[in-house]
C-alpha cells in the first residue's frame, strides 16, 4: 500500500484542528515548567501552514512537507518553530518529488525528520522534550512494519509509544530548553513538546487508519486533555 | 466561555494579543522616527541611518514583552537592528536574516544572542540564510544568569541583564571602528565579565495565554527567576528588601567571583511592574554591600531595561569593568531608551 | 493580628513602609553621586552644583511615590531642587524652605506646585519662611487635569504630566539666563497650554496603608484619575487600547482646545505599573488621533515619568508648542531621568 | 474656672492615642474619596507631637499648643499638615504667657484657631472639610458659655454638635480638597478631617470632664469606628 499526498494533507490538517483545541492544554503544561507558550506557537504555526499549503496540495509530499515546515520556521519561533520546521524540511525532503509514497519510505521520512531535530536540539532521550516521544514511536513504526504488519498498524503501535514516551516524561528532570531552568523543580510534569509530538503521531495514526476515521476536525479528545496538570 | 473568563483577566493597555508586537512597533516607528525605521512581515527595527559602511553591524533579537529590550536600543552607538518575536517568544529566522542584510555594511555583522534553546537555534538558521546571501555573520551568547546551573550536558545559563550592557558597549566599539573580530571578542570579554540574578514578586499574563503563568501567595516570592514570566528556581518567603538585595548580589559576586578591588558597573533592573522608588531602595542595599566587599562601583544603571511584561521584581548585574569596557560604556549613544552624550 | 495581615499584603522591594523614602533617596544619592546631593531631616535632594550665582532657582516637590518626579529631574537643565514628602503626601515647609535657601543663587528661587490642597499649602508656609530668610520666591500652580472639573467654589484641577514638561521647559530657560519675572511667566505659559487625562487597570498599595486604596474588577477600569491611586471620576468596562488612548486624547484636545494645524508634544505616561510595549500601544493609536485631527506632533515623550507606585495605567498628556518652548524642550538636560544634548 | 497646662497636655495625649488607635479607620475614610493617608499623616504628626512636647509640658499653654503646632507642621505634611498645624498655631499665640486659661479664653483661642483653619484652606461650611465640624462644635461652645454652664457642659454640647457635623458630612459633595476631584462619587461618605476634628472636640471634652474620664490611653471607642464604612 502507499501514501497519497491527499492522506498526508488531511494529517496536516487533522493535526492543525488537534493543536487549535488543545492550545490552552499545551500553553499550561508550558506555564508549569516553561514560559506558557507552546500552545499558542503551535497554534500559531499551524494557522499559517493551512494558509500556505492550499496552494501546493496537488503537488508531491515532499513540497507538502517541505511548505509546511518553512510555514512554522517563519512563524512559530521559540524552540517549536526550528524543531517541528526542521522536522517537516528534512522529512519532506526525503519525499521530494514522490506524489505516492511506500510505508517504509514515509517512516523513513520521519526518521530523517527526528534526525533534523536532534541535530538542531541536541537532545539525549530522556532529556524531557519531543525526543522522547518521537524516538520510540518511530522506533515502534519502523520494527512493525519489518515484522509486515500495515501502515496503519505499525502507526498505531507507533502511536501507543508515543503516548507512553509522553507519560514517561513526567517524572524526568529536564536537561534541555527552557524548563531545564527549574531544575528539579520541572520534575512531576510532562513536557509540552513531549506531548504536541504525541498528537503528531496520533494524527497520522487516524489520517491513515483502514477504513478511515472521521472527520479531520474530530473533538473526541477534548474531555481528558483540556485540564491543565498544574 | 472559557474564552470570555480569559478576556476579563487580561487588564492590559491592548487591542488584541494578536496585535500587540504590532501596535505596539507601530507606536515606537511614530514615537521615534528620528532614531529608527520600522519593517513588517518579517517585523524588524532598523536604525534608520543602516547600513553604515563600513561599520560592523550589530542586530539582537528575542520575544518581545522585554522593553525597552531590544527595540529600544537601536541607534547610534548601540544596535543596528532588533528582531521583535511573538511575546516570550524567540523571533524567526527570515526576521534575522532580513535584518542582518539591511545593516550589513560590508564590515559583516554580530548576532547577539541570549542562550535559550529558541533564541539559539532560530539565530543560528538565520546565520545560515545570511551567509548564503553573502553575509559574513558572527555570534556571541550572553549566558548570565547565576540561578541556572550550568553544565555541558544541560541548555546551560540564561542570557539576562548582561546583555543589555554588552549591546552598549559593544555598540559603542562598532560605532569607533571595531571590526567583525575584534567586537566578537569585545563581546564575550563582556559576557564573561558579567553575572546576573532575578528575582519576582509576581508572575506577569502572557496576553495570548490570558492568565497569570504562575500563581504566588502574598507573602511568598521566587528567586532566581529569567525573563519570561516562568517560575524561578525556588519559592521562598517574602524577605525586606535589603536581605533580597543582598542574596542576589552575594550569588552573583560569588559566582564570578568579584574580588574585593574590582571595579565593576552595578545594574539594578527592574522587571516591569516595578515603581523605580524600590528600584533605588534595592539600589542602596547592592551599592552598600558591593561598598562593604571591597568592590567599587564606578558606574550604575538603575531602571526596567530589561523586563517581563509587568512582572513585579527586580534584578542585579554586576559587570566587572577594565579601560576598554569602560570607555564603550561611556561613549555617546542615541536610541530611544538610552542616551547620553549626545 | 490585623498588622500582620497587612504585612503579607505588602509585595514590595521595602524594608519598612517608615524606611522606604529615606532608603530609596539614600539609593539615588549613590547611584547619581555625579548630579545629586541628598540630605536628610528635612529630606531634600539638591543638584550638586547648587547654588548657581546668578541663576533663577527651580524648586519642586510632592508625595513620594511618584518617581522618577521629581528626584529624577534635579540636574542640569532641569530642577535645582525636589522636596519628597511621605509617600503620596505633600513635603512640609521646612523642606522647602531649606531647598529655597540651599539653591538660591541671588536670582530668587521658583516654586513648582501642583494643585493640590495640601501642596499649595505647604508651599505657602514655605514660601512665607523663606522670604522671611530674604529670598525672592514666586510660585507656579500646574493644574493640567482635564478630568477634574475648574471652578473659582472648588480646589480646581490637579496638577499631573504638564509638570514634567514644566520643570524641563523652564529648567531650559533658567539655565538659560532667563530672570524671575521671564521664567515665572514662562512657566504660566506652559501650564496654561498643556492639558492631561489618565486612567487606571489596577489601584496600588500605599505602603504605610498595607492594602490597596480601591478595589476593583477584571473588566473594569477607572477614568480620570489622579496620580494618587485614587479611584477616577468614572467606573467603566474595560475597552481596548486604541479607544482607551481616543477618549483621553479627544477629552484633552477638546478642552484647551487644540487646533487642526497646532503643533504639540505628545506625552504618553505609564503609571509605574504598565509596561512599555502597553505604553508604546497607546502612543501609537494617540499620534494616529492627533494627525486624523490635523494636529501636528512635533515632540513626543514616551515612558513613566509621573507615576503612582504599582498602578497600571496611562496618561496622556498634550502641550502646545511654540518656538521659545521648543527651543526649551529641546535644551540639553542631564538629570538622573532625563538626559539628552550632554 | 480655669484650665491648666497640665489638662491641655492630657487632651493632645488623649488626641493621640485616639489617633493611633483610629489610624486605620481614618486611612479607609480617606482611601475612599481620598488619596488614603489621613490616618497615617495624623499619626505620624502626632507621635512627632508626643516627642515635640515633652520638654514644654511644665510651660505656658500658648507655648504647648504652639510647639504642637509645629510638630505637624513639620511632620504632618498633605492638608492635614499645614491646617492643624495651622489651628494649633494661632490658638497658641491666643494663648500666649498663660499658665492658667479662663474657660472664655480657651473658647477664644480655638476660635482663633478655627479661623486660621479658614484662611488657609480658604473652605466654606459644606464643602465637606473639618471645617463643618469645627465651626457648629465652637458656636456651640461659645453659646453655651455665654447661658453659665461650665467648659465640661459647654464642650459635651460641642462634641455632639461635632459628631453631628461629622456626620453631617456623609450626604454632601466635596468642594474642597483631594475629594472634590471625584465629584458626585464623593457623595455618600464621610470626610476623614471632619472625623479627626471630631476625634479633636471628644478628647477635649473627656480631658476637661468634671470629674475628670479616665486614662488617656481609653480604648472604648475601638468598637465601632475600627470598621471603615467602605
Ligand atoms: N534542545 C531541544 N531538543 C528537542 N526539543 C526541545 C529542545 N528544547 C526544547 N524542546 C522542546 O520544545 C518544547 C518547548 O517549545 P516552546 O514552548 O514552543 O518553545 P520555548 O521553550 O522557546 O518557549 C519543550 O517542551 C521541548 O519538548
Ligand atoms: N481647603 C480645605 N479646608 C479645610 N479642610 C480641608 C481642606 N482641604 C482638605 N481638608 C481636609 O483635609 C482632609 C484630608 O487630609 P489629608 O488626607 O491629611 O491630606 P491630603 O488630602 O493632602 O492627603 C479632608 O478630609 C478635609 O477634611
Ligand atoms: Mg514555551
Ligand atoms: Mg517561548
Ligand atoms: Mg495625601
Ligand atoms: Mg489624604
Amino acid at each position: 500500500m502507499a501514501v497519497t499526498t491527499a492522506q498526508l494533507v488531511d494529517w496536516i490538517e487533522r493535526y492543525a484542528a488537534v493543536i487549535a483545541e488543545q492550545k490552552q492544554y499545551l500553553t499550561g503544561l508550558d506555564a508549569a515548567i516553561g514560559d506558557g507558550d507552546h500552545g499558542i506557537n503551535m497554534d500559531r504555526g499551524f494557522q499559517q501552514v493551512l494558509i500556505k499549503i492550499a496552494p501546493v496540495k496537488d503537488k508531491d509530499a515532499g513540497t507538502l512537507l517541505k511548505t509546511t515546515g518553512m510555514a512554522l520556521v517563519g512563524s512559530v519561533g521559540g524552540a517549536g518553530g526550528p524543531l517541528y520546521g526542521t522536522f517537516f524540511i528534512r522529512a519532506g525532503t526525503a519525499l521530494d518529488g514522490k506524489a505516492e509514497v511506500a510505508d517504509a519510505d514515509l517512516v523513513a521520512a520521519l526518521e530523517a525528520g527526528l534526525k533534523g531535530v536532534v541535530e538542531r536540539g541536541k537532545a539525549n532521550l530522556k532529556d524531557k522534550t519531543m525526543v522522547d516521544v518521537l524516538t520510540p514511536a518511530l522506533e515502534q513504526a519502523r520494527a512493525r512494519l519489518k515484522e509486515g504488519a500495515s501502515i496503519a498498524d505499525a502507526l498505531s503501535a507507533a502511536t501507543d509509544a508515543a503516548e507512553a514516551g509522553m507519560k514517561a516524561t513526567i517524572p524526568l528532570k529536564a536537561l534541555k530548553g527552557r524548563a531545564s531552568y527549574l531544575g528539579d523543580r520541572s520534575i512531576g510534569h510532562q513536557d509540552p513538546g513531549a506531548t504536541s509530538s504525541y498528537y503528531l503521531l496520533r494524527t497520522l495514526r487516524e489520517a491513515l487508519a483502514d477504513p478511515p476515521q472521521g472527520a479531520s476536525t474530530s473533538t473526541s479528545y477534548v474531555g481528558r486533555e483540556q485540564q491543565p496538570t498544574s | 466561555m472559557a474564552e470570555a473568563t480569559v478576556t476579563t483577566r487580561l487588564k492590559k493597555l491592548i487591542n488584541t494579543p494578536e496585535s500587540e508586537v504590532k501596535d505596539a512597533l507601530a507606536g515606537m516607528a511614530l514615537a521615534h522616527a528620528d532614531l529608527i525605521r520600522v519593517e513588517y512581515d518579517p517585523n524588524v527595527i532598523i536604525r534608520k541611518d543602516a547600513p553604515k559602511k563600513g561599520k560592523v553591524g550589530l542586530v539582537s533579537g528575542g520575544g518581545s514583552g522585554h522593553e525597552p529590550m531590544h527595540g529600544g536600543y537601536v541607534g547610534r552607538g548601540m544596535l543596528d537592528a532588533a528582531c521583535p518575536g511573538a511575546v516570550f517568544t524567540s523571533p524567526t529566522p527570515d526576521q534575522m536574516a532580513r535584518a542582518t542584510k539591511a545593516v550589513d555594511g560590508g564590515a559583516g555583522v554580530l548576532h547577539v544572542v541570549k542562550n535559550y534553546t529558541g533564541d539559539i537555534m532560530n539565530f543560528e538558521m538565520a546565520a545560515e540564510l545570511a551567509r548564503g546571501e553573502g553575509s559574513q555573520v558572527n555570534a556571541v551568547i550572553t549566558n548570565d544568569d547565576v540561578a541556572v546551573q550550568d553544565s555541558l550536558y544541560t541548555a546551560g545559563r540564561r542570557g539576562v541583564g548582561v546583555t543589555v550592557l554588552l549591546e552598549k558597549i559593544v555598540g559603542g566599539a562598532a560605532e569607533a571602528g571595531y571590526d567583525l573580530q575584534k567586537a566578537t571578542e569585545l563581546a564575550k570579554k563582556v559576557n564573561a565579565n558579567g553575572r546576573s540574578m532575578g528575582m519576582a514578586l509576581t508572575s506577569c499574563i502572557v496576553p495570548a495565554a490570558g492568565k497569570v503563568t504562575f500563581e504566588i501567595a502574598d507573602d511568598e516570592m521566587e528567586l532566581g527567576i529569567g525573563i519570561h514570566g516562568e517560575p524561578g528556581r525556588e519559592r521562598t518567603k517574602l524577605k525586606p528588601a535589603d536581605e533580597i538585595a543582598e542574596i542576589l548580589t552575594s550569588t552573583v559576586v560569588k559566582d564570578l567571583p568579584f574580588k574585593r578591588g574590582d571595579e565593576v558597573l552595578a545594574f539594578v533592573n527592574g522587571m516591569g511592574g516595578t515603581p523605580l522608588i524600590e528600584l533605588y531602595v534595592v539600589y542602596n542595599a547592592v551599592h552598600q554591600y558591593l561598598t562593604k566587599e571591597g568592590i567599587k562601583v564606578s558606574r550604575s544603571l538603575v531602571g526596567s531595561y530589561i523586563t517581563s511584561l509587568e512582572m513585579a521584581g527586580t534584578s542585579v548585574t554586576l559587570l566587572k569593568l577594565d579601560a576598554e569596557t569602560t570607555k564603550f560604556w561611556d561613549a555617546p549613544v542615541h536610541t530611544p531608551a538610552l542616551r547620553w552624550g549626545v
